[in-house]
Order: C-alpha cells, then structure tokens, then sequence
C-alpha cells in the first residue's frame, strides 16, 4: 500500500522545523526528518532512510540489510552450484 | 520605467493591444517574430515550390501538433523547440523529408516578450537544424486566466520520396524493434521542472530533431518496416499503436531498456513507470532483422542515436479476447508481464 | 538503487523459488488444494504482478491479495464528501494522485475538478501545508488517506499547522488501520487463510507486535515482509516453514527497515493528533469497529469534517455498491478477480465498477493491467 | 449518472485523462473526431497526393490560424467553422484552390463532450461546402483555467494554378476595390453574444467560406490583382496593409460601404468604428477598372457574394512623412479623413 | 438612425458653410487673423475631425479644443492610483474602456491587467452593480470617470448599492466639472478665444445657465450644441452671429436634447452624492480650484478612496508631466497639436507622451487619426 | 465628451428598479430611467430618450427636433435654389 523508497540524507535545510534533502538515485528533494532524528539531526547526513510521502520514516539498518543480502547470496551460491550440478548431469547423460 | 517607454515596441510584456490586428500588432510581429523567422509573404499564406514534391510517386505528408508545456522553458529546451522538433520528427518516422512549417501562437495576456523572444529564437535555431523553413504563422493574444502562458502550434509540410513507404502495418513478426537513446527523460525533466513535487534533478529533456537520423537509417536499413515518435504516453503507447495498427504482438525486455538512473529515481518517488513518460527525441523503430545490425550501427554514427539499443522483437499476435495483450515485457526478474496502454496520463501516487 | 535492486538477484531468488516448491510439495500443496497466503499490503500486490511472482511460484502456492489498498476501499460515500468539500468556492483540496479517478456516487475527483472544483495532486502533505502558507485568504484541504504508513505524516502536518497558527489548513481524515480488517475476515467462518505476509511499511511504524493475535488467537503465521521480490520470496519461504513446522509466529523479513517496536515518534504523534472511531467504512468490506482513526477535539480546528460539518460530523449517507460488484469476496480471499463475472466487461480501469478496479495495486486493476489473467489465459 | 457511467467514452465533459495519450484519449478521439473526419491514417502524418500540385508552374500554399473566439457558439456559427473558413479563406484569398487542412484542439479540461461534437461536426460541415478535407489533427488537453474552453489551429494547403498570382503588390493607382457583402456583422455579433454588455440584437456572424466565390470571380476577372478577408482588425487594417504593400493610397466612400443598421447601433453605443469589426466572410478585392463589373456581376451571382459593392479605388500614393495616411475615407458629409489602422483592439468606450 | 442622420444632410451643410463664410467674412476674419471658437467638449472636436468640418469651415474660423475630455485631462497619479487598488487581490476593478490605455506613472491599466490584476471593461456602472452582486466575497471598485454627464449615473449607482447594501461596491471617484477649467482658462492673460461651443450632453444634466458667467463676466458667446454635423456648423453659425452682432450669450442649439435648467433627478442624485473637492488635478493643466467632485462622507463605505484609503484620502504623490509636453498649452487653445514638438515623433496614440494623445477624443490623437494634420499636410 | 445615442423605450423590465429596455438601430439594452421617468415608468413605452452609459439621460423634446430639422431643411432647400441659380449663371457663362 504505502510506497516507500531508500534515500540517503545529504543536507539540513531547516533543522528547527526538522527538514532535510535526501537523495534518490540523484534526485534530490526535502523531507521531513522528525521521525528519524532522535534529537540530533546533523547526524543524519549520510545516513539512509526509508521516505514515504516526504517523510522519512525509518532509518535504514544497514547491518540487517547486510546480513539479508548474505544470506540471499549464500542461497544464490548454493543454487548456482547445484545448477551446474545439474547442468553437468544433463551433459553428462548426452 | 519612464513615461516614454510605453507602446507597442517597448512594451515588456504582452498586452492584448498585441492582438489586436492593429498597429500594436504589426510591431510585436516585425519586433518578434520576423527577425528569427525572416520576414512573412505580406499575402495570407505562403507561396512554396520544390521539385521533390513533383518527382513521381513523391508524396506529401501533413501533419499538426499543438504544443501545451509547463515551465515553458525547461532543462532541455522550451516549447519552441518542442514545436520544432515535434512536427519535423512526425515527419521525419513516417520517411518524410521536412520541407516548411506553420507556426500559430496564442499567447496569455501578460507573457513576457523577451520570453517569447527566446522561444521564438529556439524555433529558428531548431529549424535550421532539421533543414526546415517557417514559413507562415499566426499570433493570438488570449486574455489572462485564458491560456498558460504560451501555447504553439506547428503544422508540417514534407515529403515523401518514391518507394518509401513506412507503416506500422508493415510490421512482421521477427522485426526487431530499436530505440535510439534512453527513455523518459523529458516527462522526467518536466515533472521534476514544475516544482510543484519539490523534486530537483540535473535531469535534461531529450528535446531534439530526427529528421537526420531517420534518413541515415534508412540509408542503412532501407527495410525498416515503420517508426514512431514516443511521445505522450512514452514507449508504451507507441508500442500499444504500432502492434494494433501492425496486427501483431511485440515483446521488449526490460534489461535493454536504456533507462538513466535519474529517471529510475524519478519513478520510485512519484510511483510511475518510465515506459509512459513522455520523450521528445526518442523513437522506437521496427526493423527486418537483417537489417538490426546496420540499423543501430547508423543511428550510433550520429548523435541523436548515441544511445541506441535494440530492445525486443515483433511476435506472432496471441490468441485470446478483445482484451489480449499486444505488448509484453520480459522482467530483468524473469517474470513476464504485460504493457497496456494507460486510461489516462499517469498521476503521481502513494500506493 | 542502494537498498533495493540487491534484493531483485534473479540467483537468489531462483534459489527461493526452489525451496520455496520443495517446502510446497513437502506440506502436499498442489493447483487443486492450494496453500492461500494473503498479502494483505497492496505494494506487495502490486511486486507480485510487476514480477511475475505469481506465475514463478510453484502452482500449491495461491496469492489471495488482501485490503491493503487504502484507496480501493475507499468508500463512495467518502469521495462524494471530498467532492462536496473540494467544490467550496474557498477550498483548495489537495490530495495524492491516486485517489483522483477514484469513482464517487456520480463523479471522481478528477471529473470534479473538470468540472471547476479548485484540486490539485501534491505529493506530500508538506506540500499543502506549503499552499496554506502561500494563499492566506483560502481554505487549503488534505485528503488524508491511507494506513498507518502514511498517517504520522498528517498528524506532523497537523501539530507543523497548530504550532504555526495555520487557520486555513485542515485534514479530511480517512485514515485507516490494518489489524482490525485482518481480524475481521480471520472471524469470517468461510476463511480459507493459512498464512500472511505483512504489510512492510505499515510496519516500520507499528511494529510486529500488533499482528501478534493472529498467531495467538487464530494460529496463522505472519512475516512482515519487504517489497523487492527477493523479500517476498524469502517471506513466502517463511510462512511455508512454519506451516511445515506446525509454528504460528509473528516474524519480520524485514528488519532492515521495520524495528519490532515500531517507530515512536510516528506513534506519539499518532497518538496525539488521532483517536480511533467507533466504526468505519470499508468498501467491500462495510463497516469495520474501530478500524479508522479521526481528529482529537483538540485539533478539531484542523479537521475538514468538523470544519465543513461533513461526513462523520453529521449524518451520513453511505452509498450502497454497486449492483453485482464481487470486491468483497475477492478481498476475502473467496474469488479471484476473473472469477468475478464483471471482470473486463463492465468493469475494466478505464471504467471501473468495482474499488478494486481502480488503483494499480487494487487486486483486480493488478490483474488486468500485468496481465495476470490476460497473458495466463493464453 | 450512475456508477457504470464512468470512463472515457461516457463521460460527458473532458478531464485531464482524455489528453494522457492513453485508452481515454483513443477513445476520444475515436468518439469524437473519427466519426466526423473520417478515421486516421494510424500514421504519425497525413499522406497525399495531387496532380493539380505537379502541374509546370503550380505552387503550394500553405497557411496557419488559431482560433480563439468567446462564445465558442454564437449566433451564425462556432469555432469549428470560423476554423475551417478562416483557413480555406486565407487560401482563397491568394488564388489557392483549398486542398487539405490539419486541426489541432487545445481543449480546456471540462469542456463539454457534446460541445466538442457540435464544433467538430460543424468543421466537418464546413469542409465538405468548402471542397476540402481534414486529413491530420491533434488533441490536447489543459488543466482547467489554462484555455479558455476551446482553441482550434487549422492549417491550410492548397495548390495556386500556374498562372495565377494575387498579391497586393500588384495594386495599381485606378484599381477598383469590391467588398463581397455588409462588413462588421461578426464583430457585432461576437460583441453581443458574448453578453457582458448586455447588448441583445438579431446580428448574425458572416462566417463562410470563400473558396467557390473567389473562383467565380477569377474566372470573370482574370486580371483580379490581389484580395484579403478582412479578419481582425476590420476593414480598414485590410486595406491599410494591402496599401502599405502596393505602396499606393487608396480611397473609400463612406456612402458606398455596405452597413447592417444594428452594426451601426452597436457601434454607435459602444463608441466603435465598423470600419475596424471583424468579419470571417468578407473580404475585400482590387480589380482594374475594366474588370471591376465583372467582378461584382460574378460576386452578385453566389450567395457569398449578394451584397457585393465596389466602395472606392486605389490612387497614387500620397507625398509625405512615414506617417503619411495611406487610406482615406470620402465621408458621406462631403469631407475626408484617414482610416488608420488603430493601435490594438477597438474598447468600448463613453467618451 | 433617427434623431441623428438627419442632422448630417449636406445641403443643409452646404447652406450653413456659406453662411458661416459670410458671417465670418463680414467681420473679417481671415487665416492669417481667424476667429477662435474653442468647441469644449472632446465628443465635439470628435465630430469635428470625423466629418472633416475643420477643412469644410471658412479659412477664418479656427477650432481650438477644449479640455473636455475626461479621459484626457485624468492625471497619472489617478492612474497610478487606480491600478493600486485594481492589484489588491479581492478588487475586481471595472472602468470604461477609455480609460484602459492611459498611462500612469509606470503602467497603463492595460499593462497592470496583463500583470495580473483583474480588472474589467464595463458599459455602464450598472454593470459593476451586477459584478458586485455577482461575486460577495469579492471587492468591485468602478473607475468613475467623465463629467456631469456621466456623474449621475455612478451617484445613482451609489444609491442603488446603499438601498441593496451592497457593501463590495465602490467608486474611486474622479469625477470633474465643465465650468471650472473654462474658468480658469478665461482668467489666463494670454487667452485667445472668442467664443464657445458648449457641451451637449453635460448640459441637458446641468442646464444652461452655469454658462452665464461667461458671457457676464468675460463677454464671450457660447452655444450649447448637439454632435451632428449639422448641429455643429449650426452652432458655430450663431456664435458668429452673437460676434457680429456684438452679443455675449449662452443659446441652446442642442434644445431637443438640453432643457435650459437641466435634468432635475440627475442634479438631485449628484447633490445627494457628492460634493466639492477643495481642488482637483488635471493632466496639462494642474490643479483647479472646486473642478472635483467626492463623494460625501454619508456615502464613505462606498467611496474607493476612503475604503482603501488612497488618492486625496491620503498624501498624493502627484506625477509631473512628461518633460517638453505641450498639452496644456494646445488645451488653452494657445498651441496647434502639430506645432507641438513631439507630436507624430516621440508622441503618437501607439507610445502616447501626452495625454491628448491616448483617447481617440484627445485633440493631438483627433489629428493624428483623422489626418487632421496629415491629410492637410499633403 | 460624452457619447449619448437616442433610444426608444419598448419595454419596462423592473420598474421598481427603474429598468427598461431601449432599443437603438434594432440593439435592445436594458437601461436605468430613473432619471427621465418623472414617476410615471410605463409613460415613457415608444418615447425617445438620450441614452449614456447604461442610463436614459433626457428625454428627447420631438417638437424641438422637428423645428430645429425644419429649419435646417429651409436652408438646405433655400441652398439648393441658390446653387441652381449658380449652375445656371455659369451654363450662359459658357
Ligand atoms: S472485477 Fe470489478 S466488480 Fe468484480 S471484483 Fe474486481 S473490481 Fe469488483
Ligand atoms: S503631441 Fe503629445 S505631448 Fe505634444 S501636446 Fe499632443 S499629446 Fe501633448
Ligand atoms: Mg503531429
Ligand atoms: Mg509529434
Ligand atoms: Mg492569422
Ligand atoms: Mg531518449
Ligand atoms: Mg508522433
Ligand atoms: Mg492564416
Ligand atoms: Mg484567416
Ligand atoms: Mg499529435
Ligand atoms: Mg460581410
Ligand atoms: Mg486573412
């Protein structure tokens, strides 16, 4: 339902009214950072942010994302391997 | 501003005295328009001759396209330059040679000459690219609240040469379908150049001329069953047009899609898809493919096709209802989904 | 896309697909007795179709797509009040795009506005609030919509317009939560579930804990699951295990973005600016108790509806479906959308009958437009 | 209306969806403007083909015009058909036999579909009487307040026979100048339709197409030396124009002029000069002495033609400054006085 | 058109030319020493240039214009003013079309329309009436403008509004009187006039004898005439007459029109309105003692100037004349336009530098449109 | 100054508001007669009144028309017997 897209913030604009510029694949835009902030927005900038309608939402576990992707390439490995496995197999059975 | 500086020809801005068909009218036409476009015929319609229109089998092509931009002026080009290059490039995929255009503006109250100046500019530099003349126009001033700003309307005259003959109908199962550079940047550049999503970008219209393009092609691939222009409704719809009007189905993949990362962008924010953004200087051309090969190789040799890639084939049409899909794309992901045409233009969305 | 194009390896996840059939054939799922997992999120609708996902996976898996749409079930009843606020000669409405072709008893925003009603597509509420600024003497009027995804963002709106003086700001407040319509079709006795994903977004707000009843009370495992179409498959993989393992647990693919607990400043601004009603109206669905949330009385000067005296506020007039339209039953899971006898007659996008017709991640608009029955049927 | 109601081709008034170039754009176009001009080519251009344009010393003509008109219906015709005259005119007026035309809608959202029809099906109308055929056109569609209902930009090509030149700079000194009929009728009637000045009459626009006319007097009086509607700006900015450019004087007689009594009224309320009213069916023709009987007996035979009068003649330029008058009125009191072209558009005015 | 063509029969023309011709004969008049007839009224020296009466009247009788004009003589700070109220953002601001063209400091009205500011053409102030009932939550404002013909019409307009209570109606008031500028123009030493053709259409409000002083106090003929061409040679006829026969009086040519003591309900409703301004600017000839008129503080909700406090309501900020402007001068008859030096050079009605040059009755812009100097000139 | 045209009265509209219509060269407009009225509105149905700005300014005296286009119609006559005896003196001139 709720479109929700990774942004990194790049810049305050206005830390009293909690507004900051992320970017997106190289657009640029200001969000609103309030939900994020945890009472020190400078130390925002660089880090990623999950935004939903100008805001940004959530901050970006960047260890958890980390391990997803192992595991998901760890898998990739594995069906790779067992792709050639079976690839030789056919070969084989020619 | 002192007390002389009234008047038609010092006037900042339009007013509709401008439009009136008097004195005021005749200094905004000589001060604006007849030193970019050369001075009219001083009869009601242009006189015109040349001799490919009379070799035999020679055809002409007449087409029309009203241009309704906002900003006017945008990363890219204005509208006078997509007036341009929208008329020559309707001529151009249909294998025409741009001869001459009309231009017909109507102008808000209130637009600001030196504006109109440079969109005026625009026009004559775009036609000397594409190698057309303006040859006759028209100016309306409309009252405020009436008309956005500036809107314009070119009519093109070109024509065909012998033995051409260019139509989606020619499309056979097995062409393979080409585009000549990265898709979406102008809707892209335009949304983002509104400033009403907040959105900054260094994103620039495709805005350009391809009549050249169109005629190396063909120099190439003097097969090439029919070309199109993606313009509203972006790749999508051109695709949709052509398989309807071609009686066949079309498959693109979405790996060979030239897409800049921007646009991508772009389309996560807003929610859109790239294939329905608008393009100004973009085709998609269909191509026996014997000829693929020469085709992209030519459009590459220029610079309008920098970017060009081959991105799907024509296929046999499925079976199936009304509702049967023409145009598939096959997911980057493996998966394999349908591209319909829209309702209407995409709107910007949260879900 | 950092954080989201890594998660569409076409490696991975044919590794997925691959476990995925080996967990369906292991628990006997097959085309004829499917396992049905309901996505409730109409994102994850929308990856569904987008990548094809429901015809990559092994055939005993059957995607039931849930209400999490917040504009497909949007009552009519709701757009005619917008429609009425919007054509106040003062009011500027400002909505998402998404709700503009959404169909009214007799209009859409969109022909409203066609027919000289001043509205007009933000992105943000920001961005109206940045209109209030802009034009002091009108009224400037957000269709706040959606679930709790999207509902901190109009109540920091809100308390940005209260802290402001904003006089002229208000919300027309549709906001909508996602357990209590879960819970609803969960009690339905012809309830075919077996398991759920769950609503990514939703989630980093409120966390995982609110869906914990599903597995308490109804024994149906849940994993809240991201949008790219690794995650998804990874989150079908998970409820398979479950199944497997006879578990019934509340899980979180998703926990680079969704914290368990959820976000607490979105939750205190919620709590501030919102309490819930009594009951709401779902399309499709009708009323659910408490499934929606309105304005506190203190912020009662930023809210459309007691502003206008609209909707709620006063009496209202709901509008019945229209006659023949299936949305419920394909929101429960009990039809797919061509089993519907309207599909691609009378109702297609151009000319939607039903909700779920209209925004691209309603069911049966998914089904159309990627050709979920389309490219199957042929 | 109820729920089944929506969708493009039920809707009654246009939205923004109907110009996205998706299905509700096919549809209106296929609703709409198929059913009156025919369907398209499928093609992005129009493709013709013409002897008479092959003919030695044929040349093309080519002319453009937006339409901007308030009301967009009005007594004695509506945008479409002053669309469709006004370019067959420009055409006619320099000799050209009207060929094909292109039509390009910018359409305000929530305009009336039914509306729409009505202007489409006049311009259909139109063309038939008129001999042509519109072959290409284009649809647009703006936000609401950014047109004004309904611009409509026609271009005209049509082929001038070898042999046949008007142009004004052929005017010489003892030319006769012909109207074809009562000048000022559409700019009264427009001044009164449009009803913010309460000005109620039985005044009816002379829209109409003067293609047929002009070949009835060419054929009489081959020695016709130029013509021009007189559109905006009136009488007077048609002969001013066509003075400056045959570098003569030219002399009207205010006795001679052919005058409705209710034009007379409203300008004599509003504080307007005929001589500066609009017309879309009027145009204005030097012919030499000899011809100028057989021109007005050829004008008098048509129905476009039935209050055709000879109202004076061209003479030598006068000596003077660049601000010499070119046109000079023969008061019917006996005196005389210049007929310049104004500065914009004639206000109403008290004083 | 009845009551008007027939008053342009040329025979009767003809016979009055010759007996003007005579008349002016008999007492000498020649081009080197012509008679000076100054014709007040602009609608007059309109009539004039249109059937070219300057070239058909005896070499010896000159027609000076007057300045009755009011479009003419309308100063630029009243155009700088009007178009400060005209850009507030609720003014709906409604004026004759005369007035459009004029300049003002910086910009005309046509300009500051095209810069935004809503501003509309009206016939009648009856026609701002209906705007302002049209659109309540707007402000419509009419440029009320002209002499006492006109000034009847906006007081009555006035009343109308006070009796509906019609509170987003007012006028900014730049109403001005005939016989005050005359006058002052008869006390100027250097006056050259010998006579007067009075305005019509001011006259059948105001009657006849305002004129008395005139013939009373500076001995000078004047005949209150009608704008036919005949009327006016009839006119000039017997105010060659009164020359020739040593009389100094007001006669009333124009008495099918004009009762000698006025309109009696105009001059209620103006008295009722207004009253005297302590003095008033005019474009060319400055300020002019009780030449002005307001409206009256009963009426002070409607008046422009008090509403929105502008114009003599507050410091004015008078605009100087453009440098080398000769327009006083040819008003007080003691310029011809073409011997100004800007005329038809850096002064023509497309870039008007004076304001005789803007509205088709200013005599600079007569003889620029009507050739009164050109075609002469050839 | 002041463009006035003469209209006839044809019709009362509203006359507790003084309106009218007026037609002039066959143009109908409703116009104020509030000041030509004199308390008898539907009097003034056929008279001929002076129109200004939306407003019937004066009621036009017929009887001082015809005298003053009588007078006029004298000289003209007067004129043209003139002018013949002119033409006639220059024809034996010849
Ligand atoms: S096809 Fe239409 S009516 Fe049927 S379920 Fe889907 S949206 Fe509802
Ligand atoms: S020519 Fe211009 S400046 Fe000179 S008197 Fe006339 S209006 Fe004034
Ligand atoms: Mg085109
Ligand atoms: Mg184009
Ligand atoms: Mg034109
Ligand atoms: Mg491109
Ligand atoms: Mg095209
Ligand atoms: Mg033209
Ligand atoms: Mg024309
Ligand atoms: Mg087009
Ligand atoms: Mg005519
Ligand atoms: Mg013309």
């Amino acid at each position: 339902m709720c479109l929700g897209i990774p942004g990194r913030i790049t810049a305050m604009t206005d830390p009293a009214r909690m507004m900051a510029v992320a970017e997106i694949s190289g657009v640029r835009r200001e969000v609103n950072i309030a939900c994020v902030a945890e009472g020190l927005p400078e130390g925002l900038i660089g880090r990623w942010v999950l935004i939903h309608v100008g805001f940004a939402m959530s901050l970006i576990d960047e260890d958890e994302a980390a391990r997803t992707l192992a595991a998901l390439h760890e898998l990739g490995e594995a069906q790779e391997a067992l792709e050639q496995m079976a690839e030789a197999d056919r070969e084989m059975a020619r | 501003m002192n007390a002389i500086a009234f008047g038609a020809l010092r006037d900042s801005h339009v007013t509709l005295s401008h439009g009136g068909g008097g004195k005021a009218m005749a200094d905004l036409i000589e001060t604006v328009f007849f030193p970019a476009f050369g001075p009219g015929s001083g009869e009601d319609q242009a006189r015109l001759t040349a001799d490919a229109l009379c070799e035999p089998g020679a055809r002409l092509a007449l087409t029309t396209d009203s241009f309704v931009v906002t900003p006017l002026e945008f990363p890219g080009g204005d509208i006078g330059k997509l007036a341009v290059c929208g008329t020559v490039n309707d001529l151009a995929v249909g294998g025409a040679r741009p001869l001459w255009l009309s231009a017909a503006f109507i102008i808000e109250e209130g637009c600001e000459i030196a504006l109109l100046q440079r969109v005026v500019a625009s026009m004559a530099r775009e036609a000397v690219l594409a190698g057309v003349r303006i040859v006759t126009g028209d100016t309306k001033v409309v009252g405020r609240g009436s008309a956005d700003g500036l809107f314009v309307t070119t009519s093109g005259v070109g024509v065909i040469p012998a033995g051409r003959d260019l139509a989606a109908a020619r499309i056979r199962p097995g062409d393979v379908v080409l585009v000549n550079g990265v898709l979406g940047d102008h809707g892209a550049a335009i949304l983002a150049a509104r400033g009403d999503l907040a959105l900054s970008t260094d994103l620039v219209s495709d805005c350009q001329g391809l009549g050249h393009l169109m005629e190396a092609v063909l120099a190439a691939a003097p097969g090439t069953r029919a070309a199109r222009d993606a313009t509203r409704g972006g790749l999508a719809a051109a695709l949709n047009e052509m398989a309807l009007a071609a009686g066949c189905g079309i498959e693109i993949r979405e790996d060979a899609l030239p897409l800049r990362p921007e646009v991508r962008g772009v389309c996560e924010i807003l929610g859109l898809d790239p294939l329905y953004l608008a393009n100004e200087g973009t085709m998609v051309l269909f191509v026996p493919e014997a000829e693929a090969e020469a085709a992209l190789t030519a459009m590459r040799s220029r610079p309008e096709g920098q970017g060009a890639a081959i991105i799907g084939r024509a296929v046999a049409a499925s079976e199936g209802g009304a509702h049967t899909a023409r145009v598939q794309m096959v997911t980057s992901f493996g998966g394999r989904r349908i591209v319909d045409r829209l309702v209407g233009e995409q709107l910007p969305r949260i879900c | 896309m950092k954080f989201a194009s890594e998660f569409r390896d076409p490696k991975a996840a044919r590794a997925l697909l691959a476990a995925i059939a080996c967990r369906a054939d292991q628990i006997g799922a097959s085309r004829e007795k499917p396992v049905h997992i309901m996505e409730i999120c109409g994102g994850h609708t929308h990856s569904i179709f987008r990548y094809g996902l429901d015809k990559l996976v092994h055939e005993g898996v059957e995607f039931i797509h849930g209400p999490g749409c917040p504009v497909c079930v949007l009552p009519r009843a709701r757009i005619d009040e917008s429609i009425q606020i919007a054509r106040r000669p003062a009011v500027i409405f400002t909505t998402f795009g998404d709700a503009m072709r959404v169909p009214g008893r007799s209009q859409s925003l969109l022909q409203a506005r066609a027919a000289g009603a001043d509205i007009r597509m933000v992105y943000s509420p920001l961005d109206a609030l940045a209109l209030a600024r802009k034009y002091p003497e009108r009224d400037v009027v957000f269709f706040g919509l959606g679930f709790e995804t999207t509902t901190p963002s109009t109540a920091l709106a809100i308390q940005q317009a209260a802290r402001e003086g904003l006089g002229n700001f208000s919300v027309f407040c549709n906001h909508i939560t996602v357990p209590e319509p879960i819970h609803a079709l969960l009690k339905d006795p012809h309830m075919v579930l077996d398991g759920f994903i769950g609503p990514g977004h939703v989630s980093m707000v409120i966390g995982v804990h609110p869906y914990d009843f599903i597995a308490r009370d109804f024994q149906k495992p849940l994993v809240v699951a991201g949008f790219e179409p690794t995650d998804l498959l990874q989150s079908v993989l998970m409820v398979l295990d479950q199944i497997a393992e006879g578990r019934a647990e509340v899980e979180n693919q998703y926990a680079r973005v969704v914290p368990d607990e959820g976000n607490p400043v979105s939750l205190a601004a919620i709590a501030d600016v919102y309490e819930r009603r009594p009951s709401f109206e779902w399309r499709g669905l009708g009323e659910i108790d408490a499934s929606g949330l309105r304005i506190r009385p203190k912020y009662a000067a930023f809210d459309a509806e007691e502003k206008f005296g609209i909707g709620y506020a006063v009496a209202r007039n709901p509008a019945p479906e229209p006659e023949g339209c299936a949305c419920g039953a394909v929101m429960a899971g009990r039809l797919k959308p061509t089993a519907c006898p309207h599909f691609g007659k009378g109702c297609t996008p151009d000319m939607p009958l039903g909700a779920l017709m209209v925004s691209s991640e309603g069911a049966c608009a998914a089904y159309w437009q990627y050709g979920g029955a389309r490219v199957a049927a042929e």
